[in-house]
Order: C-alpha cells, then structure tokens, then sequence
C-alpha cells in the first residue's frame, strides 16, 4: 500500500490519540467516521491552548485576551475561505452545524417563497436536508419535488430535468450521500438548476472529509458542512454563501454581534458576517476547526482520497465473497463508506456483535429513512473508512462479520 | 419461583460461560424459545418504542398473574426480551412493579442498559412495568 | 479575608492554568468575567479526555465509544437538571448558547401570538433577549411595553404592574443584568405576571455563574444561559422549559434526532428532549459543561457568593474614592460587577491603558444599547469580579486607573 | 516629504521613548495638534464604521492633494488618527492608495490592528484610502 500512496499510515495513527484505545479488550478499530471523525492530537491541543492562553469573548473587548481570540477565530474564518476558495472572508459563517446551516437557510426563505413556488430535493437526503424544507414548505405553500434513485441509489439525472421548471425557487442536493457514500454529479445539477434561475444548496457534510471543493469553480449558491467530520471538535458548522444570497436573506437569531443599533422601536443588523454570527460563538470550536483543517492539508486531500479508495476498493472485494451480502449504493464515484445487509439478518444485530470485536459500525436508517424505504430495508450497517483506517482492520472486520454471521444464523 | 429466585438462577446458568461469545450464543438460543406474540399484535400499538429494531410486547391477566408475549425483528433483542420475560412473566403486577433489575449487571448484559442501546433494555424493561402497572391500577379499581 | 469565608483562594487559582499568564509583561488580571468566565484544568481536562478516549456521534451508534459519549451526554443533562432543580431530564434542552435557547423560545411562540398580543420586557435586556423578540413583534404584529429603570439603574416594579393586561402573553427579563449587574426581583415579577397567565422567560445568563437557581420554587416558565460563563467551554447553551410549554412550541431547526417519521410528505417530531436537539450536538461541549457545574458546586455557590460580594465591596469602596468616578447601578441586591466612567474620560481610552498593565476589562454599550441611551452616555468601563480574583487584583486595578486619569486628562 | 519620509520620523521619534507609556503619551499629545474636522461633518456620514468610540474623517481635494480633517470622542483614537493623517494628508490620491503601512508596527501600535479593536487602525485606515480612491475615480473620470 505503501508503494501507491504518499499516506504513511504509521505516523498518521500516531496523531490520533484515541487510537490506542482498547474496546472490550480489543484494539479500537473505528469504522464510523462518516458519522464523526477522530480528532488528531494537533486539534485536542490546540483547545487546551485556547483555555489555557487566551479564553475570552470575542470582537468587542479591547483587551489583549479578546483581541488574541478574536484573531484566532477570524484567522479560522479565513482559512476555510481559503480552503473552499470563497471569493470572501465573509461568505464564512460558522453555525453549530450542518444541520444548524441548512435551517439558517431555509429560514432566510420563508419570506422570500410564495406558495405554488417549488423545491427540488433528491430522495438521498440526510433528514437534515429533508426536515427543514417541509417547514419551510408548511410556512409558504410551497411545493417539495423529489429526485428519485435508481436501483444502486444514483441519482436519475433525466428525471431531475423533468422536475425543473419555471416555478422551481430552489434545489438541495447532498454532495455525497450518507448512506450510501454515493457522490452525485452536483456541478452538472448546479449548472442545469442556474438555467432555471433556480438558487443551490449543497449539502457537503459527507463530501468535505474526501475532496476539495471550489465553491467558485461549482459556482454553487450556497455550501454547508460540519468540522466534526473532518477532524475538528464538535459543536461547529460552515456556511458558504454568496454575497448577495447571504445579504438578501434575513438574520436568524437575533442578539448580541448581529446588530448595528437597538432601540425599543426598531434594531438594525450589522454587515456580514456578523448578522448570522449572533452571541457568543463556539469560539475554540471554531479555532480549532481551523487547525483541523490545517492538518487534513497537512496531509493532502489528494492522497487521502486516494488512500480511501484503496481501502474501500479492498473492502468491498472482500466482503461480496461473503455469501449474501448485499451492499446499497453502487457507482464508480463513492467515499469510502460501505453500505450492507446479510441476507435477512438484522442489521442491528451484526452492530452489536462486531461491537464486541471492538469494531465501530454504523446501524440503521442511518438518518435516511426515505433511502430505507426505497429499499424496503430497516437499515443497514455502515462503515466509512478515514485515511488512518487500514486494511489490516478490515481484515479483522471481515473476521468478525463471519464469526458475527455464524452466531446469528 | 419467586422473580428473585428466576434471576438467580439465570445469573449461575450465565456465570457458567467463559466468555461474551457463549453468552451471546446462550442468549439467543433462548430468544428461539421465546412465547411468540400472536401476529395479530404485531403493530405499532405494542411496539416498544424508542428502538432501533422491532419489539413487540403484549401482557394478559390470566389469574391474576401477568403473562407476557413478545416479538422481534432482530435476534438480539429477541433474547433480551426472552430473558426479560422468564423472570417477569406469571407474576402478580405488583411483584413485578417492585422487582429490581440488578441481575442484568451480573449477567454481563449492562452494556445494552445505556440509553444509547436503541434496542435498550431499559426501554423493554420500562414497557414490562408499565404493563404492570396499568394492570395493578385496573386491579385496584375493581 | 480567608477568615471569613471558606474560599481557599490560593488552592483555587491553581486550578486554572490561564492566570500563570502574563500580558504586555504583567500578570494577567482579568475582570471580564461577566463576558466569559476563565476554564478550571478539569474542564480542559475532560475535553482532552473526550476526544482521546470516546469521541462519537451519539445516540443511535450500537458501538461501545457511542454508548460512552451517550452516557456522558445525558448524564451532564441530569446533572443540570438536578442543580436547577428541575422535575424533569427532559425539560432541559442543549443550545448553542443563551441567544440560541431566547431565539428558540421566540421562535416557538410566531404561531402562537397575535396581533395585538402584548410582550414585557425590560429596559435592563440584553440584546440578546431584546431583537429575538422584536423579530417575533415583527412577524407577528404583538407589541413590546418596556419595563422602565429608574436613576439608580433598577426597574420600576410599579410600572411593571401599570403594563401588565390580559393582552400580556408573555414577559422576558433578565435574572441580573450584564451591564449594570443588578439583581431583579423575578420571583415577584414571575409571580405578577402569572396572576395575568403571562408566561416569563428568565435570562438568567448573568445569575447561574453567581447564585443557585431553583426553577419549580420560582416557577418560573423558561429559563436560559451560557456554560461559558459557569466555567464550561464555549458553544453550550442551557434552555430549561415547563413540560407543557416545551410540548407546545414546536421545533426550531429540522434535522436529525428530531423527528420521529421522515416521509417526503409529513414528519413526525420525536419526543422531548430530542425534538429541540435536532443534529450532531456540541457532545464535548456539554459534557464539559457539566464537569463546569460540578467544578462550581464543589466549591460551593453560596461561598462563591459571600467572596465575590466581599470583593465587589471592598471594590466599589476604593473605586469611589477616585474623583468624578461614577458608578451606574446602584441597589443592595448586586452581584460583582462594576460598570463606570470616569469624568469625560472615554471607556474606551481607559479600557486600552488599564490593558496595557495586563488589566482586562469590558467597554462600551456591553450589548445593552438601551441602557447607555438611558444615560446618555457611549458606554462604560465594566470589572466583574469572579471567585478566582483577589483583593489584590483589585489594589493592581485601582492603581492602573489612577495611571490611565492621569495619562488621559 | 513624501509618505515614506514622514513614516520614517515617526518611526525615529517614537524610537525614542523607553516604553508603551511614553509612546501613547506622545500618541496623545499628537492627537492634541490634528487637524479638526468642522463640527457640521461630525454627524454619521463621516463615521469611520466599527469604531467604539466615535472617529469622523473628512477629505478634501485641494491642489490634486487629498487634506483629510478628522476628530473623535476618545483620545487614543484621536491620537491614532492623528498620526495617520500626518502621515497622509496632504499627498496625491495614487500615492495614499499605494502607501505601505509597516510603519504602524514599528511605533509599536501593532495591537491597534487586530480586528477585535473596536477603535482600530485598520478601520481607519481602510476609510483614508477608500476617499482616496473615491478621488482618483473622480480624477480618471474628468
Ligand atoms: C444577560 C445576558 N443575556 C444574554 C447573553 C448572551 O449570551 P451568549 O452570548 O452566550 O449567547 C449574555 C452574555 O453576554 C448576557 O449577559
Ligand atoms: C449528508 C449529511 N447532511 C447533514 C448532516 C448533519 O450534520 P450535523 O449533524 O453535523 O448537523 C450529516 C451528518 O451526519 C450528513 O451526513
């Protein structure tokens, strides 16, 4: 492996703390980072710096504490605008979230769509990118239309085609599915949605921890993702937006930082991005973030992208020798996530017993219902493999799904 | 035999496993003796809720002892409901309202108590009493 | 002063690595509690823990480091259920911080109100519990009656009575003030209200760091802060709700977690406290914030508020004797925070000197804009003290002043 | 002199002061000698955005020469909009836009340009050079 890639497996796995760790007394071994990533030692320490240097409120202290985190945290905000070459800074707004990002948006519509209006969502979603567009729905009448899959779970592009019309407002479409691992032609569907004069939402939250993304290049409208899936703490969430998206669309909370002037008859809110940013933030969240990102370029999302084919290539070779197992969601353009059941075995069960193993799986609807119901499954086991995964792991993985079939057989 | 005796004598037929792999086993070849729920009672009205895969329960009042069935779709859970109901079926709903539920530590199946076990014990265990209690209550009243 | 209290105050500024720091060559005084509190070593502690030993998206893992970050999770929520008093876990709800948990309640309540409604609030508000609610005036054509202050800073409780009507739905103050820090009167005003079935939002982001709140022997309705400043990391906010209101409102941001049922036609909202809880939470955060809680326990609330009045006195007695030196609010029922001016002096002129001797200090509006137009003034310089500043701290501080008048004028 | 020179004696005059309160005395004494601005131009208009306290800045074509005029409610700002108002004033719209402003950090008010300073420099010096250019606009379009 070693020959392919420039991945040195064995420093990596030194940067992760917790994978020394011993489950039922077993060596870790972690398949569940589509879910959350491990945090490299570089961001843990980074926090106790924070804490222990410089904790303070930021933007309006003049003193030396708020002034060093003020810069610390605005200095995250301009990596990421970096990282996804944002035209600015101020297109950056860190939310609690995806899932925080995504209902800033939708919120940012209910004054803006009328009823009949309509919404383009795929049937891939996470319910995050599902749930707030049925309020947004209930509050403005308008209408939600659902690009189907097909049967390896892709995305029926001519039937999103069909869907597009001149009543079409706006179109959500996850960069890479969850549940599947599925990565849709989102620059093609962006593109198509533009002729339409319909605005796009991405939902990166699965795509960010494997590729780089150009949000110019995309010329997407608006772009989210949580630093918790690429090696950052939790608690924090990236919105891109447009300049002129994000100055025509309301604030969402109201406070602190995101006004200009209050009076009792009427406030004012400030420029961005502060109008989105109100109260105090996650501001060693949101630092830390920044480090985190910093170490996943340290190591090249090129390389790791490639690293996580190989391992992903390797596991699913293995694990369709295994007699009827089924794997969900099958295209040449996937992360490394794999999606299974065996045969009518439930998927909660084999969790639970690999668990035993010490090994980290995924089970259920895996927040996708309406992917489990495309095929009428109660879920299935998931596991999504990070660039310090190995394939000695999936080796003993593949181990435990046999012992694991065995015992529930 | 009493509820407590019932524990008892499951925590010496689990104590006689070396490791996690035979009680696992133990578990589930007792959740295939399990007293099957009628399928007429396989609804959303008898699921245990808050589960990740399916359990059905319902309770009888059969001489005044409680008689529980169940159902599940995953194998696991069918042996932890199995195990649930051997030591609380045919009791009055008063002993089954006080029972403690200490065993479950001692037969090495605390990991499913944590809130986070979709398939939890601690939801199974809180729909067995409700039933109780819901009997206890019907049986004061008359 | 160890006489009188059972502050060990030696041992206690041991447990927190940032006051080892200097700035600008001194060492490190900071009286900007009131903004942010400082983090003691086993809250960093149980960060750096988390995230070596069990970082995992929780409760729906089957997996053993899920199990563990679930267990952390929800036991901090009891923790904070307990130390509020509140009958139930579940009607404490995570946020994002005090402005998320106001901004939640608000928004809960656009299908509620009417126009015409009537909302309370005070002139002592922060933004934060001032523009939510003028968002929701907006939507919904209610109206805002303010409670006035009178010279000495403290609200008018005759004129509060004189706004109360059947039209009263709702009534938000806060516990204490952040500018001035004045204590309210709630349970009087909780009391007042309820007798017009008003429901009362207390904010009692300046109160938790300072005293025990019981929310069933108030009775109050809704009650929110930050952990940030009660010893925990950023990015934790507290909402407690009354059962029946948190079942009434509906949620605030659609995702994960929150629903029961996804289908692309309705969905079903989970039960408390999920419905509120919607995506991947700040999991480190929270569970920090509740090794914050038991850290301030441990010492003891009522000690921590005989040493802080100790030092607000032996402050506000030396502060005085410095010509023309003003303090606003004026009342018996204080905690330790002192907000001034001095002469003509900008609070900006003084903040920057007093800085230069390693001093830190809040100045400006302290997002109370209303306040400062009541005084006529651009804002103030606010020191507020915590149970880790000395007596000494505040003699360093009444030096640095003198040097800043003299320099300035 | 040009913008380069009147850097440079400041940088000399400030090199020689011990410490921080010397220079800010000095910074103070030389927000004393700005410039004022008239009192009609201190309404909103002429805010430089993102103070704390209040800095109002006007400019004036005089000769092709930008002459800026200014004032503030704090003495620190005042000092610092004093010094860069002697360092700009009375230059050519494309040399102000073209100006370095390295020298900040050698009079040791480097803090000044964080973000976070709700007075800063970069604030201010951001609405210098935005007249400026506002003036070479103007000059290009005649
Ligand atoms: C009284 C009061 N309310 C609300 C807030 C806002 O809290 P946060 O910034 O943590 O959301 C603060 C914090 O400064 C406060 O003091
Ligand atoms: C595709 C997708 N969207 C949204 C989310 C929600 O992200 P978060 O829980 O961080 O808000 C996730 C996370 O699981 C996801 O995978």
């Amino acid at each position: 492996m070693k020959k392919n890639t420039n991945i040195n497996i064995k420093e990596i796995r030194k940067d992760f703390p917790i994978l020394n760790r011993k489950v039922n007394g077993n060596d870790l071994i972690y398949f569940d980072n589509a879910a959350t990533s491990q945090t490299p030692k570089v961001v843990i320490d980074s926090i106790v710096s924070y804490y222990s240097n410089y904790n303070s409120n930021i933007h309006r202290g003049v003193h030396a504490l708020s002034q060093e985190a003020t810069d610390a945290y605005e200095n995250s905000r301009i990596k990421f605008q970096k990282h996804f070459n944002a035209d600015n800074s101020f297109e950056i707004i860190f939310t609690s979230g995806t899932t925080h990002s995504i209902n800033l948006v939708a919120n940012g519509f209910k004054k803006i769509l009328k009823s009949g209006d309509e919404i383009i969502i795929s049937q891939l979603e996470h319910h995050s990118n599902i749930v707030p567009w049925q309020m947004l729905c209930e509050e403005t009448g308008a209408k939600i239309k659902v690009i189907p899959i097909d049967h390896n779970g892709e995305l029926v592009f001519s039937e999103f085609e069909k869907l597009l019309n001149s009543r079409t407002e706006l179109v959500f479409v996850n960069h890479v599915s969850n549940a599947l691992g599925i990565i849709n032609p989102i620059k093609k569907i962006i593109d198509r949605a533009h002729e339409f004069n319909a605005i796009v939402l991405i939902d990166g939250a699965q795509a960010t921890p494997h590729m780089k993304v150009d949000v110019l290049k995309l010329d997407v409208d608006f772009y989210v993702t949580s630093t918790h899936k690429i090696c950052g703490p939790t608690g924090v969430g990236i919105l891109y937006g447009k300049e002129k998206w994000l100055n025509k669309i309301p604030p969402f909370f109201g406070g602190g930082e995101m006004i200009d002037q209050v009076t009792f008859e009427k406030s004012t809110y400030a420029g961005l991005p502060n109008k989105f940013e109100a109260g105090t933030p996650n501001i060693s969240g949101v630092i830390a973030s920044g480090i985190g990102l910093d170490y996943m370029n340290s190591i090249g999302l090129e390389n790791i992208n490639k690293y996580e084919s190989e391992l992903l290539n390797y596991a699913t070779k293995e694990m369709l020798l295994i007699e009827d197992l089924k794997i969900y969601g099958v295209s040449k353009e996937k992360t490394s996530v794999i999606s299974f059941n065996v045969g009518e075995i439930h998927p909660y069960d084999i969790g639970s017993i690999v668990d035993k193993f010490g090994i980290a799986t995924r089970t259920g609807q895996l927040c996708a219902q309406p992917i489990m119901d495309y095929f009428k499954i109660p879920g299935t086991i998931r596991v999504s493999f990070s660039f310090y995964n190995t394939k000695e792991e999936i080796d003993l993985f593949i181990k435990a799904l046999h012992k694991a079939i065995s015992m529930l057989s | 035999m009493k509820i407590k005796e019932i524990q008892e004598e499951l925590i010496d037929e689990f104590a006689m496993f070396d490791d996690w792999v035979e009680r696992y086993e133990y578990m589930i070849d007792l959740g295939k003796s399990l007293p099957l729920i009628e399928s007429k009672y396989k609804t959303d009205d008898y699921l245990v809720s808050g589960c990740q895969s399916k359990v059905w329960v319902n309770a009888e009042l059969i001489d005044n002892n409680i008689v529980f069935k169940a159902d599940s779709d995953a194998i696991i859970s069918k042996g932890i409901i199995a195990i649930l109901i051997r030591v609380f079926s045919h009791h009055k709903p008063n002993e089954i309202i006080e029972a403690s539920t200490d065993f479950i530590d001692e037969i090495g199946l605390k990991d499913h108590l944590s809130p986070n076990r979709a398939n939890g014990l601690s939801s199974m265990i809180k729909q067995l009493k409700l039933y109780a209690l819901a009997y206890q209550t019907k049986i004061n009243d008359e």
